[in-house]
């Protein structure tokens, strides 16, 4: 089982800066993103506000990561999932989120959106096809 | 007495802020701060609670607002925008804070 | 006005730490008097020396220490909730046999006593935690 | 205002052995006990577990703290507040409660509960009536 | 893939239960542990998300039931109850454990 | 079959402490194998050699430890975790300047990427939080 490669998924439940999981939970895909798996990360729940633009941390006197979602593209990690009903529950659409992109090798280096809206069904599926699911 | 609620988890995610609802008594005030300041977000659950509070003050904590990326715009009419300072004050003011951690 | 400070939780997991430290600081600076900080369950961890938080980040543990440097602050850690999380002063150690301390200077450890005669003392009580 | 008795109360809405809150918060009581003030506890939400009887940690490995609650009534602290609402939302009744009692020394030491059920506007009321409101 | 989701946590205190009760496919299982096992008790909201879940197989992880006075015969029907060693049998017969924390 | 385990808490504030450890032992009861046990965010706390708990509490550090003696398990501090909350052994100190350390002899610290690998070597990942 070693040698194969297996589907990463990274589960994001929680709000940034309440609590410090949504900070590590980055941290751990720019790690993993070294090792050769198939990453994709998931953002429902109060996980869909980390990636709400426009964070300014000055205030509270925490660093802001949020851009450094924006580099996620370059890291080859390219497929985030959103839930469309957390959105809405939330009073949010996916233009309250972050412009994530990434560029794509095989047609000329192409910009193409990082971000796919999903439906609550859809990403239970997609949570169903993964190998590894990390938790936070 | 008056009291300062204070509320700093999400309603989406704890039951704190509904449990805090369910208990503030008219001339209270409740204080929505950390993840709490996701309560006052229009358009939203939380949003029909805080509207229906009968003589209850609403503030939320700017520097949490900005830290999230909630503008001024979304936050639900009526909810006052406090710095810590502005915390501070509303402990002062009231007879005692009861915390909803 | 006289403010009792209650921190449940550790440094960088919930922002509670964050939240009570920037209380107590616009606190001070409107002129109220802080009579005490609690640090109670995890919230003692606030309270160690040996944290190296990354360059960008703040430093959690030295902004309690420099607040209590200027203003005299009383930071107490409750005893029962350090031993079992490890945090250790020289009485701790030799008490229970550990070969090391690492309690910040500006901390003490103390009893649950500490946090009631906080609450009897002052006139808010402010709690902070998940 | 260091010279007058406060009213005391305890906040307590946690589950037992999830989390450690719900023990401490008996340590801060016994220990508060020594300090004459009035005090009384509040359960609701997932508090109301904390005193449900037939609790036997032995599988979890943990040390089995509900036995403390009966001892309150030696240390005068015998006002404990809980709330109907939220016994009815985890389908509990009073009868799957410890029956916690003390011994009213005015009254030639009779027997008496300490546990007064009460509705959730009953309970706001008394949040309202305290001077020092303790949440963990 | 059969999957083994784990909650932990409270339904009446936190929202990751039915967070998890809107994901779970036809074909998995949850195990529910420490306070998690409070979605296990009848005459709850959550004993209506256990009965109506089609194809889904319940467990409650016996040593937190009874350290949480939950008595076997308060567990909604249709819930097994496992131990330890059954909690890491289930985590070897699925595919992959999925922990809504 | 081999298990990861992922363990998010520290010690006494939240069960997932002790659901790791029992699950843990379960497991290599049962004779399968535990690739790792990887402590990350306050989860840290379980591998100080300063606890010192009450006599008639269990002794979570010292329980990991045990099993990790008797069974030769890997129990893992994520480093970046560690020097936020003040976790240190011999090299972080020297690293960090420190002046004393209180990791337990029967931890180490290291990366995320032994995370990674766990989950990448492992049949299951397993975790524990709050």
């Amino acid at each position: 089982m070693s040698e194969q490669i297996k589907n990463f998924l990274y589960l994001n439940r929680r709000a940034p800066y309440g609590t410090i999981y949504a900070w590590e939970s980055l941290e751990v895909v720019l790690i993993g993103a070294a090792f050769d798996q198939k990453v994709s990360l998931a953002f429902l729940d109060d996980g869909v506000f980390q990636i709400v633009k426009g964070q300014d941390t000055s205030g509270v006197e925490m660093k802001n990561f949020s851009p450094t979602y924006s580099a996620l593209g370059d890291y080859d990690v390219n497929q985030l999932y959103v839930e469309q009903e957390s959105l809405e529950e939330r009073g949010l659409t996916i233009d309250d989120l972050m412009h994530l992109t990434w560029e794509d090798e095989d047609e000329d280096w192409a910009e193409k959106d990082s971000i796919r809206v999903v439906s609550r069904a859809e990403l239970a599926s997609i949570i169903e096809q993964q190998d590894i699911v990390f938790s936070f | 007495m008056s009291e300062l609620h204070t509320v700093n988890k999400s309603p989406f995610e704890k039951s704190s802020f509904n449990s805090c609802m369910e208990h503030v008594l008219e001339g209270s005030a409740v204080l929505l701060y950390e993840d709490g300041v996701y309560a006052a977000i229009k358009g939203t659950a939380a949003e029909g609670k805080v509207k229906s509070a009968q003589g209850v003050k609403f503030y939320a904590l700017g520097p949490d607002l900005s830290a999230r990326g909630v503008a001024v715009e979304r936050v639900t009419d009526g909810v006052e925008i406090v710095d810590y300072a502005g915390f501070v004050d509303l402990a002062a003011e009231h007879d005692k804070v009861v915390a909803w951690v | 006005m006289k403010f009792a400070i209650q921190v449940n939780e550790g440094p960088y997991q919930h922002q509670a730490a964050d939240s009570a430290y920037l209380f107590t600081r616009a606190a001070l600076e409107k002129g109220h008097e802080i009579f005490r900080v609690f640090f109670y369950h995890d919230g003692v961890g606030n309270g160690t020396r040996l944290t190296t938080p990354p360059q960008d980040d703040r430093h959690i543990v030295n902004r309690w220490a420099d607040l209590a440097e200027k203003h005299g602050l009383d930071l107490v850690l409750c005893v029962a909730a350090a031993q079992r999380r490890g945090l250790v002063d020289d009485g701790e150690a030799e008490r229970n046999g550990k070969d090391a301390t690492n309690i910040h200077p500006k901390f003490r450890i103390s009893g649950l006593g500490q946090l009631i005669e906080a609450a009897v003392q002052s006139d808010r009580l402010v709690v902070f935690g998940d």
